[in-house]
């Protein structure tokens, strides 16, 4: 088992119910498309806001990632919505 | 060519006028500084649930990261010899200033064309995450496709 | 829409806040102000004969009128709450402001786009000549054709 | 005669060693080049700055003026390098 420290921001933040948990993946090579597929199975707002046409972002690292992009153990992954800044 | 890069998010106001001379103290070689200052748009007075408020939201550590790469971009592709940018956090109300994007060069086409750059990178790629408080309740702000469309122009990586 | 205008050329320096702030001031629908400022810019020590000063002539009456001209043509053509520029005259020292544009506006663009636009186009249109002072003499700068082609970009009449 | 008000600036004043002087036109449809004319016929320097390759401007009671514009009794006229501002 690997563990990834999972982030939440703004409305996905107040939609979850939380800011951060921990997020135990098997020790295998393990994406982000892995990562929101295990969240998904949560069903309720989990499906609702990632599994639906609902658009959010990725950063593995605090960096911007993709689908595809490879986490690794003790990863920061944080999931948000299009940044509203500026 | 150096450029000085100063980043800061913080939930005080700044001053424009300070942060122009600093950018400039010491160095002869600034020929033109440009700056963008945003602020909190209030509606009118015929509006009928008017905005009281903008809370602003940010991701600590990845904000600052993501602000500094777009000044380092930005000190890439222009001669610039410095970088200001100030983004507000917290709850601030219509006519507060939001965010300082300050660039000083040589020549005045580089400051321009950076400081607008970097205000348009900004609003697609820093996290920062709006959410408006009104007295019929407080909603998120979406992104816009707009801001999108005009971030491509610049290229992927700035 | 109505927009502020102010047009000021004088030998004092200005401060950039109080201006971006008096743009401002009572006006919530202010979404984003600009500005440039232009400084004087110093020859680095390794030069012999190093810049010492720039005195800047006028034209009285017809600088403030053209000046005028251009914000109004400014607030014309993109959607503008607010257009502030200042133009010192006299003696000047390298790392002294020159001029200020500042705009404000709802939108980010129109500000930014508008800013650009009139700096470009006062410093073909409006009549101010720089003189340098350096220890072996003075000379009159010249015009310099990137200004005029970088002009040509707005349009004749802006 | 009508008469106009000469005005020159930076270093057409420098080279004029004057900044404002009255001069007299025929009563007749007149424009900005006759007064050119007029001026590098007094040979010199006047002959040198507007006769030759130097580039200068006019302007016509405050606003920009070409060779074609009609000067009127009492017109301030402005005669200057290419502008340097900003």
């Amino acid at each position: 088992m690997s563990t990834l420290h999972l982030r939440y921001f703004a409305r996905l933040r107040e939609q979850f119910g939380l800011d951060a948990e921990p997020l135990g993946i098997p020790a295998v090579p393990y994406t982000v498309a892995d990562v929101i597929e295990l969240l998904i199975a949560r069903g309720g707002v989990w499906a609702e806001e990632l599994g639906g046409p609902r658009v959010f972002r990725v950063a593995v690292d605090q960096e911007m990632a993709s689908p595809e992009t490879l986490v690794h153990d003790g990863a920061e992954v944080a999931i948000f919505p299009p940044v509203t800044g500026g | 060519m150096t450029c000085r890069i100063k980043i800061a998010v913080q939930h005080d106001d700044f001053d424009l006028a300070a942060e122009e001379a600093e950018l400039c103290i010491g160095d002869h070689g600034v020929g033109a500084t440009a700056s963008f200052v945003g602020r909190v748009r209030g509606d009118g007075d015929n509006v009928t649930d008017p905005l009281l408020a903008l809370e602003l939201e940010h991701y600590p550590g990845m904000t600052e990261n993501t602000l500094t790469a777009l000044a380092e971009q930005a000190a890439d592709r222009w001669p610039l010899s410095g970088v200001t940018v100030i983004h507000r956090v917290g709850r601030l109300i219509p006519g507060e200033r939001i965010v300082l994007v300050l660039t000083a060069s040589a020549h005045r086409q580089a400051a321009l064309t950076a400081c607008e750059f970097l205000i348009d990178a900004l609003k697609t790629d820093a996290p920062f995450w709006k959410c408006e408080e009104r007295a019929h309740g407080k909603h998120w702000v979406e992104a816009k496709t707009s801001d999108a469309n005009v971030r491509a122009r610049w290229g992927e990586h700035g």
